[in-house]
């Protein structure tokens, strides 16, 4: 079996994706042997993108030209490409003020001081073709296996659909949004990560992005009844996806 | 039918005593107030008056997640080994006892599912009564409440009157024979299930009339998120996933507890899906759930333990258009 | 009948019939394990579950006449993840096979009857199985006639067999394609025209024949009207459904036509059983 | 003729840098390092937002130090609004913190800057080169991340710290058996230090810098900056000692000191300033006294392997205080007040830390500053690369670039960071 050839990359993010990457310890010498990271910037020198890749493994949402440039080019030269994390796939935590003027925004944090022009920052799929997603703030481990075990056979990943609550009952939680009263989002909030933070009594705050067939409307009203006003409730769907529907009933 | 007694006294010594003959697990409240199966160490005390667990007990036979296959390329697909030895449950209401009749009847039917039919065999029911709340509704789908088990507890002042149910339970009682005490004149209580799991008349056309504003309404109000699929006793609903091994050769297949709420749950290749709208999904959990589906064509599957109720965050509830449903028929 | 586990085959022909398509000859390398029924005897319209190891499984009818030596033929058009796997093994790869599944067609009632045979785009897969067996026993049954449609002429499946066919005395074969193209050599006419356009013309005597009917999900709208018109019954109109499907016995809930499953109680239905049944077409 | 050759990018660091080479007659005659980063403007996004979710926001500056921004958020937003987190809570934290040092240290030294010395591209070399060395340092990686794992919840984004408490408090056993394997992993971070101390440095040797530091606390905690030449900066009081200024080719705001810089920052400082070390780990620092204390820039990593030790210890510590006090389920403590403003300071990987806030009425966030390590690294970092020009002069441009990758990754920049 040949070693596909992988480019993993980083746009406008945390390194989190990559990191979770490198921080699959156990199984990077397995890795290792079954895979060339050919571009691998965060770990790996030289910085040159050549020849074909079998993948490229994006991190981060793209907002600035430079970068909207690497990922073309980096589409060019790869069979597949994949959106990895919520940035890349939704936008992230940097999209979470987009409403605002990234002008104003610049002002506040840099004053007047004259900086290159960003763009707002963006999905990866607004920019080029995205073969499949791998989603989480950070993603999963085993997803990322899985995306990886996938890969070496020229598979693509398959997309679950469940949102986090279904996870979160078959782990047998007691419900925080109905038996606490508290704004956890993971009705709305695509699954997959074993519910992570209800598990442990924290509401999920929706890192994984929308589930695609969640009732939006159904649960803005429902965190209405439960005493959250729409501006508090609005604020943390965005924290990682600026783009809700708010009447999709799905 | 030889019945004992077992006083509350004794309860202890004879979980002692079970635990010898397997592992015992049972309802144990957890510090967040909630009820789960779970293994019951010594000390441990199971409550045995709690109306319902989260999860039934359908996690000890179909898992949420299982390994169903693995894949070597020498050894081909191979069924998983399973474990073996008794496993006991204690404390199982009837509606669990019936809804675990009626997984039996879909899972070890010809051919038998090897998961679900090795960890069935290794199974000892223990089953207890209880006092139903208002998200039940067991007094629809009338069964014996003893169905399916090995040995069943009544409730009573000062501990239980036990009845034996099957070889099995009578083997049970003879190790424990000196912890019980011999029922004398007493009766088992009347029983007001006498037929769960039997076939209904034919459903009447109207029953599945498309056009009832009720399907929209529940459907409307639906979140999607699961819960009711989830900790339904009798929802068995699963996806088969495959997963590769990154040695590049090895795979492993597992299944997932799936739901009928989900538009990908019929959805073919190329997206096309059989059941779009909500709306006809609900028809569709509907009718599985009160008219049975597949060889249970006619059997109902809710077995009224009233979790869906109790677990669904914005109050959905089936039954009024259930019994709406029920009156219409002839 | 324990059918939970897939058995070794092994990639034995490859035959590229289009562009997404193609006719794999698998033999199996593994014997049924103890009451396991073996995935080569199967009946016309049933199907089984292939697996690709790593990618996982997907359904597929038979698409062959049943034989002694154990060989399967399945002809696959690529379609995800299960299916591009399994298009890119090597010939002499190795796949598993469980099966047979479901019911397919009634040959039994076959006998002394027309046989109308209507297969739109992949659901010829199905019915060449269908047809190599009514011809394997040619003198059981009546006319024969059948009317493939495809996208275009190149889309057609089994061109190589086609010619063949077409030239048979005993065996009425007419083609339809959505747009022109180049036709197989020795098809006379390949019309460019719909599958019930195909009807037009044909001499039905709608008491003795039956249509076994195979095409995608939403043709069956348009395909099935046409034969009530001829005053063909319900009941000898036969069609085999698709529909998502994974353990193929019945458990895992996917497959459900209104309150009838498709692995065991299809997949090949007769109208009658399914006209009044709500999302079954 | 001036040209210019560039690094474009910076490999085996966090984010997005370069080093611009300025080039007269075939000669390098200066060096620029440019961070440029795209902004996320974090500061800003956070502007409007309630109390209870700055540190869920901010903890996404970075992934290598997720869990010590958390810290350092949660910090300044209880001081702010006068929340007082349990003593339960408080050791907690502190053992997650070291849990992202373990972890961020053995990622850098085995991973990052390693390669340099056995003349590889990166991990795939290690992997062929040493592999016995690679397994050790992902094993001690892997135990960072565990730390991590038990207390935050996860090793990246640690949701379960929370203001006042945290989601789920670890048990007795868990945290027994953590210590358990913390001690199992002493050797190697030991072995970790032999193997530093014996690699060949061709580095030229720059002097390094007068260091700067959080005091005042226990181990990469504190509430002052203190630096080797003597000053000592309250935290209310740090940021405008920092004195954040912007520059034309970095998108990272340089710290000025005043005019009076550059200071460094990171584990050469910290050691430098007599951060409190366990037993072990003062040893390693008394038997490498001469090459750590006012030592060269290249001994940096040494330090790192140092601290790595000190970590290590410092987590077993932690928890062996955390089981002799008992662990107890506690719920967070909930804010009484809404207005208020605070100063945190803390030890991330690379160095000193500040998050600062205010808060309105309405608990809603109206200003917030973080200046981050590699950001106040960045003075010194340009300062050395000028001096690592001038040491070089004379060699071919491919020679100076090479050498001046390393002694960037002396720094371990952490470039999303320093542009936040
Ligand atoms: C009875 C029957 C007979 C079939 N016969 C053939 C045939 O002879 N030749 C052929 O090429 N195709 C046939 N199909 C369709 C074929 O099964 C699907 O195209 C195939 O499942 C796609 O699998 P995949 O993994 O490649 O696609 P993916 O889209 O990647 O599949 C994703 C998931 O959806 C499920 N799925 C998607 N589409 C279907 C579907 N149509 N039916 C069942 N499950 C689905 C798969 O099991 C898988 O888990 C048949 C389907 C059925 C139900
Ligand atoms: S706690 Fe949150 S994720 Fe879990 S079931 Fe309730 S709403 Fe869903
Ligand atoms: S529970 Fe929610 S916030 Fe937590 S990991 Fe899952 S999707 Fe992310
Ligand atoms: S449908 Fe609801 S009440 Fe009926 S068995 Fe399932 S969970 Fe219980």
């Amino acid at each position: 079996m040949s070693r596909p050839r992988l480019a993993i990359a980083g746009l406008t993010a945390c390194s989190g994706c990559q990191l979770s990457l490198l921080n699959c310890e156990a199984e990077l010498p397995l890795l290792l042997e079954r895979i060339e990271f050919q571009f691998f910037p965060l770990a790996c020198s030289p910085v040159r993108i050549e020849g074909c890749y079998d993948a490229a493994l994006v991190e981060g949402c793209c907002s600035t030209a430079h970068e909207a440039e690497l990922l073309r080019e980096l589409r060019d030269h790869s069979r597949l490409l994949i959106a990895l994390g919520t940035c890349a796939a939704w936008g992230g935590v940097a999209t979470l003020r987009n409403d605002t003027p990234r002008k104003e925004l610049r002002r506040q944090v840099y004053g007047r001081h004259p900086l290159p022009d960003d763009d707002v920052p963006r999905p990866l799929s607004a920019i080029v073709k995205v073969d499949a997603v791998v989603t989480g703030c950070p993603p999963e481990k085993h997803e990322l296996l899985a995306l990886l075990g996938d890969l070496l056979r020229g598979n693509l990943p398959v997309r679950g659909t469940a949102p986090v609550c279904t996870d979160c009952r078959m782990r047998e939680n007691l419900c925080l949004l109905q038996e606490r009263g508290m704004l956890c989002l993971g009705p709305l909030t695509l699954g997959g990560c074993a519910a992570r933070c209800p598990s442990l009594g924290v509401p999920c705050e929706g890192c994984r992005g929308p589930a695609p067939e969640a009732n939006v409307a159904e649960a803005l009203e429902l965190y209405c009844q439960n005493g959250f006003d729409a501006m508090t409730v609005t604020g943390r769907l965005r924290r990682f996806c600026p783009e809700w529907n708010h009447d999709q009933r799905a | 039918m030889p019945l004992f007694i077992l006083p509350q006294t004794a309860l202890e010594p004879f979980m002692e005593r079970l635990r010898t003959v397997g592992e015992l697990h049972g309802p144990l409240r957890g510090s967040d107030d909630a009820v789960r199966f779970s293994f019951l160490q010594t000390g441990d005390q199971p409550d045995l008056t709690a109306v319902r667990s989260l999860l039934p007990p359908k996690k000890y036979l179909l898992a949420p997640d299982e390994t169903i296959l693995t894949y070597r390329p020498a050894a081909g697909y191979q069924t998983p080994a399973h474990e073996t030895g008794p496993l006991i449950l204690l404390g199982v209401h009837p509606c669990d006892l019936a809804a675990i009749a009626y997984l039996d009847r879909q899972f070890l039917a010809d051919p038998p599912d090897p998961t679900y039919a090795a960890r069935r065999k290794r199974l000892i029911l223990i089953g207890n009564s209880c006092t139903p709340d208002n998200n039940c509704s067991c007094h629809q789908r009338p069964s014996a409440l003893s169905t399916n088990c090995d040995l069943f507890l009544y409730q009573q002042d000062n501990g239980f009157l036990i009845s034996v149910e099957t070889p099995h339970g009578e083997r049970l009682c003879q190790s424990l024979g000196d912890l019980l005490l011999p029922a004398e004149d007493q009766q088992l209580p009347p029983s007001s299930r006498s037929n769960f799991g039997l076939p209904l008349p034919a459903p009447s056309a109207n029953e599945l009339d498309a056009h009832l504003p009720d399907w929209q309404r529940l459907a409307d109000h639906c979140l999607g998120c699961g819960a009711c699929s989830v900790c339904c006793p009798t929802c068995s609903c699963f996806e088969i996933l495959e997963f590769g091994g990154l040695d590049g050769c090895s795979a492993e297949r597992l299944r997932r507890w799936d739901n009928c709420l989900f538009k990908s749950h019929s959805e073919v290749a190329g997206g096309h899906s059989f059941q779009k709208d909500r709306a006809q999904r609900f028809r569709y959990r509907y009718r599985h759930k009160y008219r049975g589906y597949g060889q249970l064509q006619g059997v109902p599957s809710c077995v009224g333990c009233g979790r869906c109720r109790a677990q669904c965050p914005t109050g959905l509830d089936l039954r009024p258009l259930a019994e709406y449903l029920e009156k219409e028929r002839p | 009948m324990n059918t939970s586990v897939p058995l070794a085959a092994r990639i034995n022909a490859i035959r590229h019939l289009t562009e997404d398509t193609a006719l794999f000859t698998l033999q199996l390398t593994e014997r049924p394990r103890q009451h396991q029924p073996s995935p080569a005897r199967f009946h016309p319209g049933q199907f089984l579950q292939l697996s690709v190891a790593g990618a996982g499984e997907a359904p597929i009818s038979y698409c062959g006449f049943p034989s002694s030596d154990g060989s399967i033929e399945l002809c696959v058009r690529k379609a995800g993840r299960v299916t591009a796997a399994l298009h890119e093994t090597a010939l002499g790869g190795q796949v598993a096979v469980r099966g047979p599944f479901g019911h397919g067609f009634p040959l039994e009632h076959y006998a002394g009857q027309d046989v109308l045979m209507m297969a739109g785009g992949l659901g010829m897969a199905p019915l060449r199985s269908l047809m190599l067996a009514l011809l394997h026993q040619r003198e059981r049954y009546g006319q024969l006639t059948l009317l493939y449609g495809a996208k275009a002429p190149e889309a057609l499946l089994f061109r190589h067999e086609l010619g063949d066919l077409a030239n048979r005395k005993d065996l009425l074969v007419r083609l339809a394609v959505d747009r022109a193209g180049e036709c197989p050599p020795g098809i006379p006419s390949c019309r460019i025209a719909l599958l019930p356009a195909l009807l037009e013309g044909l001499c039905i005597a709608p008491d003795r024949t039956v249509v076994p009917l195979c095409g995608p999900p939403s043709a069956y709208r348009f395909l099935i009207p046409p034969l009530l018109e001829r005053g063909i019954a319900a009941e000898r109109i036969q069609l085999s459904l698709e529909r998502r499907m994974q353990c193929g016995v019945g458990r895992c809930g996917h497959c459900a036509v209104g309150t009838l499953l498709c692995c065991v109680d299809g997949p090949v239905f007769a109208y009658s059983m399914l006209k009044d049944l709500e999302g079954a077409l | 003729m001036t040209s210019v050759r560039e690094i474009n990018q910076l490999a085996r660091v966090e984010g997005h840098g370069r080093v611009q080479l300025m080039q007269q007659d075939g000669r390098v005659v200066g060096a620029r390092l440019e961070l440029y980063e795209s902004l996320r403007l974090f500061e800003a996004l956070v502007v409007g937002r309630r109390f209870d979710e700055l540190p869920e926001i901010v903890c996404r500056i970075c992934s290598i130090c997720s869990t010590v921004h958390k810290v350092a958020a949660l910090q300044a937003v209880e001081t702010g609004l006068g929340i007082v987190a349990s003593p339960q809570t408080v050791l907690l934290r502190q053992l997650a913190v070291q849990g992202g040092q373990i972890e961020s240290h053995a990622l850098h030294l085995y991973c990052l800057a390693l390669p340099d010395y056995l003349g590889c591209g990166g991990f795939p070399g290690l992997a062929r080169l040493v592999p016995t060395e690679l397994h050790q340092g992902l094993s001690i990686k892997a135990l960072g991340n565990r730390i991590q794992e038990l207390v935050g919840g996860r090793a990246i984004h640690p949701f379960n710290l929370l203001l006042g408490g945290l989601g789920t408090v670890p048990t007795a056993e868990q945290l027994a058996q953590l210590a358990d394997e913390l001690l199992a992993i002493q050797g190697a971070a030991l072995a970790t230090v032999e193997l530093v101390a014996g690699l060949q440095e061709s580095l030229p040797l720059l002097p390094a810098l007068p260091g700067c530091a959080v005091t005042g606390g226990p181990s990469l905690f504190g509430d002052r900056l203190t630096t080797t030449d003597g000053q000592q900066v309250a935290a209310a009081g740090a940021h405008t000692w920092l004195d954040e200024q912007l520059t034309s080719y970095s998108h990272a705001k340089l710290s000025n000191f005043g005019g009076k810089g550059p200071y460094l920052a990171g584990p050469l400082a910290r050691l430098n300033l007599a951060i409190p070390c366990e037993p072990a780990a003062q040893a390693a620092l008394h038997r490498f006294n001469t090459r750590i204390i006012n030592g060269t820039l290249s001994a940096s990593h040494l330090a790192r392997a140092i601290e790595l030790v000190q970590a290590i210890e410092r987590s077993g510590r932690l928890i062996d205080e955390l089981l002799q006090n008992g662990i107890r389920p506690e719920q967070p403590v909930i804010p009484e007040q809404f207005a208020g403003s605070a100063t945190a300071l803390i030890e991330a990987p690379r160095g000193l830390l500040l998050h600062q806030y205010t808060f309105d009425g309405d608990g809603r966030c109206t200003g917030a500053q973080v200046v981050t390590p590699t950001a106040i690294n960045q003075a010194a970092m340009a300062a050395s690369l000028t001096s690592l020009v001038d040491r070089l002069a004379g060699n071919s441009v491919s020679e100076v670039k090479v050498q001046a990758e390393r002694l960037v990754r002396c720094f371990d920049p952490c470039i999303s960071c320093a542009v936040h």
